[in-house]
Formats: C-alpha cells, structure tokens, sequence
C-alpha cells in the first residue's frame, strides 16, 4: 500500500469535482491507477491520454513509489 | 522573462516584439492564435484556458530550445494565455527574430505546432446556444487511425 | 486602405494587425524586416528606400491578389516603408490572417518573398566608415548562373 | 524620330544627376534606347535591368512610341 498525491485538470477536475486529492492504492503501474480511478469515478471514455509523475511525463508502465504526485493527461488543445 | 510562459494576463503583440527586437536581426516573424467566434460549425460565445502549469512550462522551454537547436534564431518568446478570453482575444504568441527570413518562419511555425501537439493546456468553449465543452486535441482524429494502443 | 501601400512615414506592426483582425481569423502571421545594424559585413548606420512607386503598387497588389487565389486568406495588408530609416526600423510588413495557421504561414512568405523580387525599390545602405551604396537584388547572384541573357 | 518620357531611379537618378528628362531618339526598341542613354552618360555596367513603358514592365525588344514613358529597373533591394 502507497500513498500518492493526485492533481485533475479540465474534463477531469470538472468530473471529479475537486483538484487534487491524496489516495491510498495497492497497484503496481500508473495505468493500473488511472483503470482503478475510472472504475471509481466513472470516467469519461477517453483515449490518447498521457501520465505525469513528479511533473514529468512518464510511461503507462511506469512504477508508482510512496508520495508520487501523479498527473493524468487528457487531449491537449491549446492556442 | 522566460522564453516560454503562461499569462492570465492580456497579452500584446507589442510587449513580445519589443521583447524580440534585437540590432543584429533583419527578421522578425510572429504567430497569434486568436479566439474565434466559431469552431467546426458552433458560434462561440467566450472561451477558457486551463494549463497543467509546472510541466507545461518545463516543455515549452525544451520546445525553444529544440528550435534554438534547428535554426539561427536571435531571440524568441512564447506565451499562452490561461483564464477566461473573448473573441478576438489573442490566445497565443510566438515572436522570432532571425538574421535571414526563412528561418524565422521556419521556427515560428515548428514552435506552434509543437506547443499545440505538446504542451498540456485544455480550451473549454462556452457556446451561444448555452452548452459547453471541453475541446479535444488536434491530432486526436489523425493519431487514431495510427496507434491501436494508449486506450486509457 | 489598399493592400499594398508605401509609406514615408513610421509603420507599427499594431496598425497592421488591427486592420488585419476579425473575428472569423484564428490564426494570424506577420512578417517584418528591421534594418540591421550590419549587411555583409560592413556596419550601416542608416539607409534609404526608394520606390518606381506607380508600378511598385500595381506589382504589389498583384502579388496579393496571386496569395489570395493560392491560399485560404482571410485579410491581408503589406506596407513598405521609403525615405530615410534607422537601425531597428520597421522597412516592411506583411500581416495575413487566416482560419487555419498552415495558409498564414505560407500566404505570408509567398508575399515578402515575392515582394522582394518584383516591386521596384531600392537600398542605399550609409556605413559607419563614411561610404554608402545602393544594395544590389538579393536573387542576382544566383540569377547570374542561371542566364546568359538579360544583360543590359 | 520620337519623343519620349524617361525617369530615373536610385543608381541611375544619382549617377545621371536628374530624376527625369524627355529624349528625342531614332532607335526603335527599348533596349536599344538603353544602350543609346547608357553610352552618353557612361551608366555603371549593371546586369538583369528590367524596363518599364507606360507604367508597365515590358520586353526589351518592345518597340517604342511617341510620348511613352519609359523606366529602367536596376536590380530590386526592398525589405
């Protein structure tokens, strides 16, 4: 069990309806964590997203360690 | 000022070429993306700007510096606007002074288009007819068709 | 205003893009040439411009009016300045807005490109060390190998 | 025998010392009227001129006519 620090934007924060938030998890990957909050929150589908760890962009597979502060990326749009 | 930033201020056109303006540069080439009162086929009220701002600052800098690295730049700035804007406000800047022209235009344009694809800012339009919605990237349709994997 | 003008008196990029802004454009290009402080390697202090200004006007538009057939063009605007300037002038501007960035991009350099080459106006560079001269075509040297003919 | 309008610019006009000046000639072509003017005020040697009548840029081997007005471009410099 770890804990990490989770940070939502745009679709994501609108959806959830906070922030951010501290959650406490047993899976190994970034992936499993984003599959095991969209089960919770019943995120929208969404494809092509992109993971931060410790504000840098990270791999799906990447694994998570204790106080992580995780960001989950959805399609940018900018300018 | 860094190179590449974020304002929840206006921005002008002039504040980034005074930034630019240099003796030694013959050229100067900008790209503004302006808040239009349309997007694929509904009329746009106003607009929001949300920015993942630690890491999307960290890759708008490593954005000028790769085109420092393609091409002879003199000076070049960056900015995104966040926050709420109204039509015709000016949503990005991308000003490049260079010693010959075609390589302004050369980094100005690899600069927006990677800025566009890269760094992680989200637009949620507020439409005349009162919905609302978050857009999604524009390389979305094209990289569907080119990666079965990155479901999530 | 016409699309392509001279003009003896000081230009801003602002007057251009708030001729050039509507609200149907998100995407906008400007192109500006600033006179350097140095060209081939000598320093220049100041310089003049001097236009063939009633055929420089007609070749002017029809440059524009060729963008306008190849690409997307929302609105266009391109100034040359003549008469006496200063190091870090502003000695023309070519400002186009677009709906996609891709046209801007391209309308713009098709214009400076091709008004460097065919309207009539000519350079006098005055160099620190006292000397001045009239600049030659930046494509003569490489027309010089392409033809025999064409000498007068 | 025709009379014709010439104006000059940059090189030309400073090296010439006047802006414009009427001309009565026997040539028949524009650019034999260039290499007439060229050999009495002994012009710089220049290459690729162009040549304007009229307010329009023409052929060298253009036949002229009483009171055109004629235009030699030396190689352009703008912007």
């Amino acid at each position: 069990m770890i804990t990490v620090q989770i940070e939502y934007f745009a679709i994501l924060r609108e959806h959830i309806g906070k922030n951010a938030e501290e959650v406490q998890t047993e899976v190994v990957t970034a992936g499993e964590l984003y599959d095991e909050l969209a089960a919770r929150y019943a995120f929208p589908h969404m494809t092509h997203m992109k993971v931060a760890i410790n504000d840098e962009f990270s791999e799906w597979g990447a694994a998570l360690a204790e106080g992580d502060s995780i960001v989950f990326i959805p399609p940018v749009a900018g300018g | 000022m860094n190179r590449f930033s974020f304002s929840h201020e206006d921005v002008s056109g002039e504040q980034i070429r005074r930034l630019v303006a240099d003796e030694t540069s013959g050229a100067y080439v900008a790209f503004e993306g302006w808040v239009r009162n349309h997007n694929e086929g509904q009329q746009v009220l106003r607009l929001e700007y949300e920015a993942f701002e630690s890491l999307g600052t960290k890759e708008g800098e490593r954005i000028i510096r790769e085109a420092e690295q393609r091409f002879g730049i003199s000076t070049v700035y960056c900015v995104h606007r966040l926050g709420k804007l109204e039509i015709g406000d000016l949503a990005v800047i991308v000003g490049v002074s260079t010693p010959h022209r075609g390589e302004a235009f050369e980094a100005c344009r690899y600069i927006i288009d990677e800025v566009k694809h890269r760094v992680p800012v989200w637009k949620k339009e507020h439409y005349v007819n009162g919905d609302s919605g978050w857009v999604n990237c524009e390389r979305c349709a094209a990289a569907a068709h080119q990666h079965d994997h990155g479901e999530h």
